[in-house]
């Protein structure tokens, strides 16, 4: 019965997987122009594009060059950008371009997922077994107040306070590269800050409303006439029948780290890979940004599966059926 | 000695005030000695929960206390600091809730709730506390009791649920046990043993109880005094015997006479008609159902095995039998919500396409279906009018004044005020609620009325004055029911034949006064012994007989091969009722019990 | 900028005493710097007088911060198109002649040239003992086959327009190459100095080693991200100063000012002009704000409805409130345009003649009644500093006068295949080129490649072929000022402003040469800035 | 309720409903109302906002209005001008009226996401339904292709979709608006399950009911109310997508001004303390603060069910 449940998911989700790289394929097909054109830019002329085309490869149809990619995908390989190599034959194969994009986002999205999910727990079991009190007002109000203020608006206040005024952080992460140790730590420091502020809101408020949600059944007034302390219930009663929901909305914000944070990484000149997939559309790379999308789709079905697969072990009648 | 709860001008209100009439417990005092049973009785929204929790110095959300005192061994618990409260509640009071099947939570293992609050008072060890669940378990009956404390609630069946809650309760020794109506939700065979294991846990235990039910026969069985409550006071207060046979109330009687008379051979069915030999209004045949896709056998769950019933008109057809024994199946397979797999349903001698995309308007017209739970069957967001307007509109194209009126003409069949038109079902009560719910099957005026447990979610008042409805339409319209309960003495009161599904099968069938007397089908007997009566004696008794005491608590299994009753079955000969199917003795016109036992046998009564 | 309007003159002077060999690059820059040409500000005057004072000194390791960057940056000269490919070129390549400070030709791989009497026919003599990165010495085949990949109808380069006039490339010995024109062009050696015209290693394929003779060796590239750069040992002349270079970019402007003031960065280019005022009110940068031919325009197109009337391209014209746009957009930092491309920057090129066109609310509802027309349609993006507001600052003007300009903005990405030469109304941007015949004849030449307004004036093409054969300089300049009032008067091109370069620059950074044709100092820094302690 | 006396007709009737059940009517809190208010507030702008305005949203403010009589500075800075006379929000980035501009964008910005949440809304649930009552093969299909929508990251959709079409209201609204159904979907789709299996439904289609009927009757009204919780979100949801893509320059174009991308437009004032930035950016706060006050108490009201919180 688990087995079935799971196997049913990943089944899901690779046919999800499928109908992604077309929507991609199709949704790439309707970019305006090229990348030669994007290369030449304000100097091209007719002659000097169809040169540039004709040494990029980009001549032949599209479809053509989607089933080539895909092949490719499916063995493995993701393909040439034509990145740096201008009018000559070279080309830069996009696993290598991406490689160290993918490990800068999973360290961001990582350091931040270690900050925001036990704060965000912890706030939002507290808002939910402190129901209706000051705390919890607070707790809520602050959370709405912060889910309400764009990204960039934050980032932007960070650093002009803790770097350009104080002067205590660099103001932006990674510029020379070769950062390590505490320097890294310090230049990853604001756009973490920055994320965990925007990520912990929505988790909190989950939390608080999937506890809240359990709260009101029978098995939770149980333990109150038990005797337990609230601590206990909250944690030992309230929270397993939660899981549910609340791995649900933590697994949609870490993919939201990994794909959405285009802002962030501008704002702090971080080099990730949602940055790297918006210049790779601004300058029509289709193979990089067919790869990038690639990548972030099958991260969120990843991580959805995972959120699934932890709400199904946390509940014993699938665990254990009769 | 003082008391051990004393309850004194307690006033408990809705915390929203308006809300609320008015307060849901008006001024009660009462007291409760060291050991003994105190029954709180009283129909739904009489106070009864609200007053009982009250010992535990907790109120629902949306109530509070506004006044008087609730004293435990002499300290008011409701003056009690949080923590004071939380040391009193699980150790020195224990509460078992309704339904244990909510109560206890899904994520954790039964033992762990069982044992948590008397280690989390300090009282035991964790060891110990799994110790004395243990000797709880077995007290209680309880299979495997050193095993069960690392199953889950969804392992275990809902009689075994209900006693492993009161393992719970009782784990910490409280002084009070507070039980909310424990054995409602249970089927008649399993409520015996329940209410055993409860009154002697309670008795050895040495605790009081405060026992919250609707049910007189069932305090009869427990408590030694009894309060009457209603409307948030207490009408009557007494000894089990004053009430049960001097009652001065007349609330009190309304009570006692709702306790429908258990069905023995004295009391034939009320208005026994002899089946006319034209064509039945609904006749089923060798049907065979179950969920499942068809093709892949290998899943598929028969729930009816070969059924076949018979409704004469006019007449009414009573099924019974436990949860989980198909009978709500019949009901859908009939209305053609689920199509059968194979035999075929008659409507007045014309077969009836299996799904009910198939059948014409007509068909659909004369067979109506009504459900269980009112609250479910009744559109939320549709006003009454609505509700009993749409089949007048959809069958019989009723527009306008015509319509109007034929609602109020439903709404007077069914005891109701015509301004109830404009309500939505959750501002009426579960009666009126289910009396809309006949209504809307009216409207159609059909020719057959499936009623599926139409009066088992409802208090033994209510429900009897549904069944007097029943009777009074019966007669009015004439239309013929199917009358599907669980409920041995609501159907015995109101069928004309009667049919007993055991495990999807027919086990015996046939008029009412002929079912209910012997000889009897093991089944049959097992069911009429289990229907609980006014008498304080009957559950002893009831539990001396070899048939019950045989069958305690033991899970239906569908079968295949033999009988599906030979576990259970006191007098089963093994090696032939666990092989071969049963052979159905056709003991006169219409009257057959399916058994390996001769008629003889069956006729001796009795096995003990 | 006031006293810009001298500059030019002095400029002229200068140069030519400099040409003459009248004084050295030294005492000319201090000259300059005592003209206050580059310093805009106090802290950049001080701190160029600290760099002239100080003698360059060796190390460090310079971080600098574009504007602009992705997977399409380049290391193949030919279709260089962004600042930072500029300066990354910079430091792997050299040319053969160099731009340097106030637009004057200094010799770079090429050792000295000559041309023929009529200007058809150039010879120039490589430099010896020059070594590539990788070991292999320059030879007159290196530069013939980079020089060539310029020339032919199926070549990408994006300045191959400069060279048509070039029939070929021949090698006349191991360092002596010779092009042959069909048309002469005394500012071919000018033109050589673009940045573009890298010379780069015969039969080249993949330029992403950045393989040249430029003063730093490519140590890693990374599109999009970084290239880090380390110091040439054996570089063919005297210098580079610095260790090692960083370059990348960070694209939002905000972040890319605070960066420069949280230190994290060196140099950054185009400062928006709002942010100016942030950084002279910090310790330790400062910005140089250097006036350029660089400006955004809002094209007309000739050919169709409603530029093809010459009242509406009028009635635009006169809308600009171009003191205001220089003044509240700009922040100073540009100069009033007046409807041509040459900007006092060219110095000696610019036509001192031609009266200012004012703001003129009455004359542009006038000549726009007169064209009949009361709405039009503008195709914008950012492809400019202040383009965008321009353009806004004009709908809000043309408001009041009962004119319904309607604005329609597009991305970047894409506009200049799709939308630029195609609208009927559109915005565009063009760099400064090193002489004004070439910015010309690149944007108004009869029939040109990107004659972005399809303008086409015979006498305009005749003046420009004229201009290149034409010695004597004072009847140069007056065909290059004639030619300039032929675009004021008659294109359809609206130039309410040219653009200062404003790069954000740390104290620590000296010696930043003063050369208008692209941000830091046309990217000279790389190899003539340094780096104080 | 009065103690039963001995009449048939008062027993009869105290058996059913003897005791009046209350009517649950929908509830606000002080936090609910003070959140009505300003919504009624904002919704008042978004109708009168440009009649009260004083300036035009896209006018450049004269420079003579910022003269200060001491100082002999004939052309003053307009732009970041802190609150004054002239201006009483002070001034944008190009010496614009910050008020002016935020009334207008209110209509802008409110009214973009408002039709956008509303569309959204018609298509999720529609689909929704659909793939709820459609039977097994268009359930999976709908649902496959929703994930597979609800897996690609909004910003880079709105990149590309832009980059295509290029940025216009419709072009944005139509952008929003099917990203937002694919959330809809997923919870109209459950609320469609869990109705369609209810006792109500099959009463309706023993009764012969069309599925047609059954949907408009018996699934739609049940849907509308506990999913209106989820509306409040999902508008600031799309606010904040809308201001993101702003950030891009994807957004709403200029002159006109919607709120996020004036807060967008300013940033370069933070540093020297300009409101320009942080006016808008509060009156975001504001809606969805309010916009969320309510949907806590309508929620509450349905048993505190988030449904919206699952995004």
């Amino acid at each position: 019965m688990l087995i079935r449940a799971v196997l049913h998911r990943i089944a899901t989700g690779l046919v999800t997987l499928v109908v992604v790289s077309v929507l991609i394929f199709l949704g790439t097909s309707v970019l305006p122009g090229d990348v030669a054109s994007i290369i030449l830019g304000q100097m091209a002329t007719p002659e000097s594009l169809a040169a540039l085309r004709s040494t990029l490869g980009l001549d032949q149809p599209a479809y053509l060059r989607y089933f080539m990619w895909l092949g490719d995908l499916l063995s493995g390989d993701l393909g040439i950008s034509k990145a740096g190599s201008g009018a000559g034959t070279g080309g830069t194969p996009i696993s290598e371009m991406i490689a160290p994009r993918l490990a800068n986002t999973v360290h961001l999205a990582g350091a931040v997922a270690l900050i925001a999910v036990p704060l965000s727990l912890g706030l939002g079991l507290a808002a939910a077994a402190r129901a209706g009190t000051r705390l919890d007002r607070s707790i809520t109000l602050t959370t709405l107040g912060l889910v309400s203020v764009p990204e960039f608006l934050v980032a932007t206040a960070l650093v002009l306070v803790v770097a350009v005024y104080l002067g205590w952080l660099p103001a932006t992460a990674y510029v020379s590269g070769t950062e390590t140790g505490t320097a890294l730590l310090k230049a990853l420091a604001l756009p973490t800050l920055t994320l965990v502020v925007v990520a912990s809101s929505q988790i909190i408020r989950m939390t608080r409303a999937s506890v809240l949600n359990v709260m009101s059944s029978p098995y939770i007034e149980m333990a109150v006439l038990k005797g337990l302390p609230r601590r206990r219930i909250v944690l030992r009663h309230a929270l397993p029948n939660a899981v549910g929901p609340i791995v649900n909305v933590i697994a949609l914000n870490l993919a939201y780290l990994v794909s959405g944070v285009v802002i962030v990484e501008t704002i702090f000149a971080y080099p990730g890979l949602a940055k790297l997939m918006v210049d790779a559309v601004q300058t029509r790379d289709l193979p990089l940004v067919q790869a990038c999308a690639m990548i972030f789709c099958s991260a969120y079905i990843v991580l959805v599966f995972i959120a699934d697969l932890a709400s199904i072990l946390s509940n014993p009648r699938l665990r254990y059926p009769r | 000695m003082a008391a051990l709860l004393e309850i004194e001008k307690l006033v408990v209100n809705a915390t929203g005030g308006a809300d609320y009439p008015a307060p849901v417990i008006q001024g009660v005092s009462l007291q409760l000695e060291a050991g003994e049973v105190l029954a709180l009785i009283g129909e739904s929204g009489s106070g009864k929960t609200t007053l009982a929790l009250s010992a535990l110095g907790y109120a629902k959300p949306g109530l509070e206390f506004r006044a008087g005192e609730v004293r435990l061994n002499g300290d008011d618990i409701l003056a009690m600091a949080p923590d004071e409260k939380r040391s009193l509640r699980g150790q020195r009071v224990a509460y078992l809730a309704q339904s244990a099947a909510a109560a206890f939570n899904p994520a954790l293992r039964i033992g762990a709730q069982v044992t948590e609050a008397s280690v989390l008072h300090g009282q035991l060890s964790q060891a110990e506390a799994d110790r004395r669940a243990a000797d709880l378990y077995r007290a209680l009956g309880l299979p495997d009791p050193d095993h069960l404390g690392r199953r889950y609630p969804h392992q275990v069946s809902g009689g075994q649920l209900q006693r492993l809650m009161a393992a719970m309760a009782l784990c910490t020794r409280p002084d009070l046990l507070v039980l909310d109506e424990p054995t409602t939700a249970l089927d008649v065979t399993t409520q015996i043993e329940v209410l055993k294991a409860f009154k002697d846990v309670i008795r050895q235990e040495g605790a009081a109880a405060l026992y919250v039910t609707h049910d007189l026969s069932v305090v009869a069985q427990i408590a030694d005094r009894i309060a009457v409550l209603y409307a948030g006071e207490i009408k009557e207060y007494g000894s089990v015997d004053e009430i049960l046979h001097r009652p001065k109330h007349r609330y009190t009687r309304q009570l006692i006479d709702a306790v429908r008379p258990p069905p023995d051979t004295a009391l034939g069915p009320l208005e026994a008609k002899d089946a006319e030999q034209d064509v039945p209004a609904l006749e089923v045949t060798n049907l065979t159902a179950g969920y499942g896709r068809k093709q892949a056998s290998g899943q598929l769950l028969k729930v009816l095995r070969d059924v076949h019933i018979r409704v004469e008109r006019g007449h009414t057809l009573g099924v019974i039998g436990e949860s989980g024994c198909g009978k709500s199946t019949l009901a859908r397979v009939i209305s053609g919500l689920l199509p059968a797999m194979q035999g075929e349903v008659r409507l007045k001698d014309e077969p009836l396409e299996p799904s009910l995309r198939q059948r014409e308007r007509r068909q659909l017209q004369e067979i109506q279906f009504v459900f269980q739970m009112a609250d479910n069957a009744l559109n939320p967001h549709q006003r009454v009018d609505q509700l009993l307007g749409r089949p007048l509109e959809f069958y019989f194209g009723l527009s306008g004044d015509a319509k109007k009126q034929r609602i109020a003409e439903l709404l007077h069949m069914v005891e109701l005020p015509p301004e109830f038109s404009g309500r939505y079902p959750e501002e009426l009560s579960g009666g009126q609620k289910q009396r809309i719910n006949l209504a809307r099957a009216l409207a159609a005026s059909p020719e057959i009325l499936l009623c599926d447990e139409v009066i088992s979610a409802l208090d033994t008042i209510i429900g009897a004055s549904i069944i007097r409805l029943l009777k009074r339409l019966r007669q009015q319209t004439g239309v013929a029911f199917v009358f599907i309960s669980h409920d041995l003495s609501a159907v015995a009161s109101f069928a004309d034949d009667i049919a007993v599904l055991y495990a999807g099968q027919v086990v015996e069938q046939g008029p009412a006064r002929r079912v209910l007397a012997p000889p009897y089908h093991p089944y049959t007997r097992l069911l009429i012994a289990s229907v609980p009566e006014l008498d304080s004696s009957w559950l002893e008794r009831t539990l001396a007989l070899r048939e019950t005491r045989a069958s305690i608590d033991q899970a239906v299994e569908i079968t295949d091969r033999g009988c599906p009753f030979y576990r259970r079955c006191p007098v089963a000969i093994a090696g032939t009722c666990d092989r071969e199917t049963p052979p159905s003795h056709t003991l006169d016109q219409g009257y057959t019990i399916v058994c390996h036992r001769s008629e003889a046998e069956l006729r001796r009564g009795s096995f003990s | 900028m006031h006293g810009d309007e001298t500059t030019g003159k002095d400029l002229r002077a200068l140069q030519q005493k400099f040409k003459d060999g009248g004084i050295s690059r030294r005492d000319f820059l201090a000259a300059l710097g005592a003209l206050g040409v580059s310093a805009a500000t106090a802290q950049s005057h001080l701190a160029r007088a600290a760099a002239l004072a100080a003698s360059p000194r060796r190390g460090g390791t310079a971080i600098f911060a574009s504007n602009l960057h992705g997977p399409d940056d380049q290391l193949d000269p030919i279709v260089f198109t962004s600042g930072i490919d500029y300066t990354r070129g910079r430091a792997c390549y050299n040319n053969l002649t160099q731009i340097l400070d106030h637009l004057t030709l200094h010799p770079e791989l090429a050792e000295e040239w000559s041309a023929n009497r009529d200007a058809t026919e150039f010879t120039f003599k490589i430099r010896k003992g020059v070594e590539f990165h990788d070991g292999a010495p320059l030879t007159a085949d290196d530069v013939v086959w980079s020089m060539n990949r310029h020339l032919g109808p199926d070549s990408p380069s994006v300045i191959k327009a400069y060279f048509a006039s070039v029939i070929e490339w021949r090698k006349l010995d191991r360092y002596t190459v010779r092009a042959r024109l069909s048309a002469p062009d005394r500012d071919l050696p000018v033109k050589l100095g673009e940045k573009q015209a890298k010379i780069v290693k015969r039969g080249t394929t993949d330029f992403r080693k950045g393989i040249g003779t430029g003063p730093y060796v490519l140590e890693s590239f990374e599109p999009g991200v970084r290239s880090l750069h380390r110091r040439n040992p054996n570089y063919w002349r005297e210098g580079p100063n610095f260790d090692a270079l960083v370059l990348t970019a960070i694209t939002d402007p905000t972040a890319r000012v605070n960066a420069l003031i949280a230190g994290d960065v060196h140099l950054i280019a185009s400062v928006n002009s709002r942010s100016v005022r942030l950084i002279k009110n910090t310790e330790g940068v400062h910005v140089n704000s250097t006036p350029s031919g660089r400006y955004g325009g809002i094209c007309c197109l000739k050919n169709t409805p409603p530029g093809a009337n010459d009242h509406f391209v009028r009635g635009m014209q006169y809308i600009q409130d171009r003191e205001r746009i220089v003044r509240s957009i700009l922040k100073g930092h540009g100069q009033v345009g007046n409807d041509h491309p040459i900007s006092p920057a060219y110095g000696a090129d610019h036509c001192t003649e031609l009266p200012q066109r004012p703001y003129d609310p009455d004359q542009a509802k006038w000549h726009l009644q007169q064209a009949g027309i009361s709405s039009a349609e503008l195709f914008v993006a950012p492809v400019a500093a202040g383009i965008v507001e321009t353009c806004l600052l004009m709908q809000a003007n043309l408001k009041k006068i009962g004119f319904d300009l309607a604005i329609r903005q597009v991305p970047t990405d894409g506009y200049w295949g799709a939308v630029w030469m195609k609208e009927p109304m559109n915005v565009v941007s063009w760099n400064m080129r090193p002489t004004a015949n070439a910015m010309l004849a690149i944007q108004f030449a009869p029939g040109a490649a990107w004659n972005d307004t399809y303008w086409n004036n015979p006498r305009f093409g005749e003046l420009l072929r004229m201009q290149l054969a034409e010695t004597d300089p004072a009847r140069r300049y007056g065909m290059l000022c004639e030619m300039q009032r032929l675009v004021h008067e008659g294109s359809g091109m609206v130039i309410p402003y040219h653009l200062n370069i404003l790069d954000g620059v740390s104290d620590r950074i000296h010696g930043i040469p003063v050369v208008p044709l692209g941000a830091t100092g046309a990217h000279e820094w790389v190899e003539f800035a340094w780096m104080s302690e | 309720m009065s103690p039963p006396v001995d009449s048939p007709s008062d027993i009869s009737h105290s058996q059913d409903g003897s005791r009046e059940r209350p009517i649950r009517r929908l509830r606000f809190s002080t936090a609910g109302k003070t959140g009505i208010a300003v919504i009624l507030f904002w919704s008042a702008m978004v109708l009168v906002g440009p009649w009260i305005a004083p300036y035009h949203e896209a006018e450049f403010l004269d420079e003579a209005l910022f003269i200060v009589p001491g100082l002999d500075d004939p052309y003053p800075a307009t732009d970041f001008q802190p609150p004054g006379a002239v201006a009483w929000l002070g001034t944008d980035y190009l010496g614009r009226d910050t008020l002016s501009r935020l009334l207008y964008g209110a209509r802008t910005t409110i009214g973009i996401s408002l039709i956008a949440t509303l569309l959204a809304y018609l298509i999720g649930i529609t689909l929704g339904i659909a793939a709820a009552a459609g039977g097994r093969v268009l359930d999976s299909s709908l649902s496959r292709l929703n994930d597979a929508v609800l897996s690609m990251p909004t910003i880079m959709l709105g990149l590309v979709v832009i980059s295509a079409y290029g940025s216009s209201l419709p072009v944005l609204i139509a952008l929003t608006s099917v990203i937002y159904a694919s959330s809809v979907f997923r919870i109209a789709r459950a609320f469609g399950l869990d109705i369609m299996v209810s006792d109500f439904v099959d009463a309706a289609r023993v009764r012969g009911e069309g599925l047609g009927w059954i949907i408009r009757h018996e699934v739609l009204p049940g849907m509308i109310l506990p999913m209106a919780s989820d509306f409040g979100l999902r508008f600031v949801y799309i606010i904040l997508f809308l201001s993101g893509l702003s950030f891009l320059g994807l957004g709403v174009q200029p002159p006109q001004s919607d709120w996020g991308g004036m807060v967008r437009e300013n940033l370069a004032g933070l540093p020297y303390g300009a409101i320009a930035p942080l006016v808008p950016a509060l009156a975001i706060a504001t809606l969805t603060v309010a916009i969320n006050l309510v949907v806590d108490d309508i929620s509450a009201h349905h048993g505190g069910k988030l449904a919206g919180e699952i995004i």
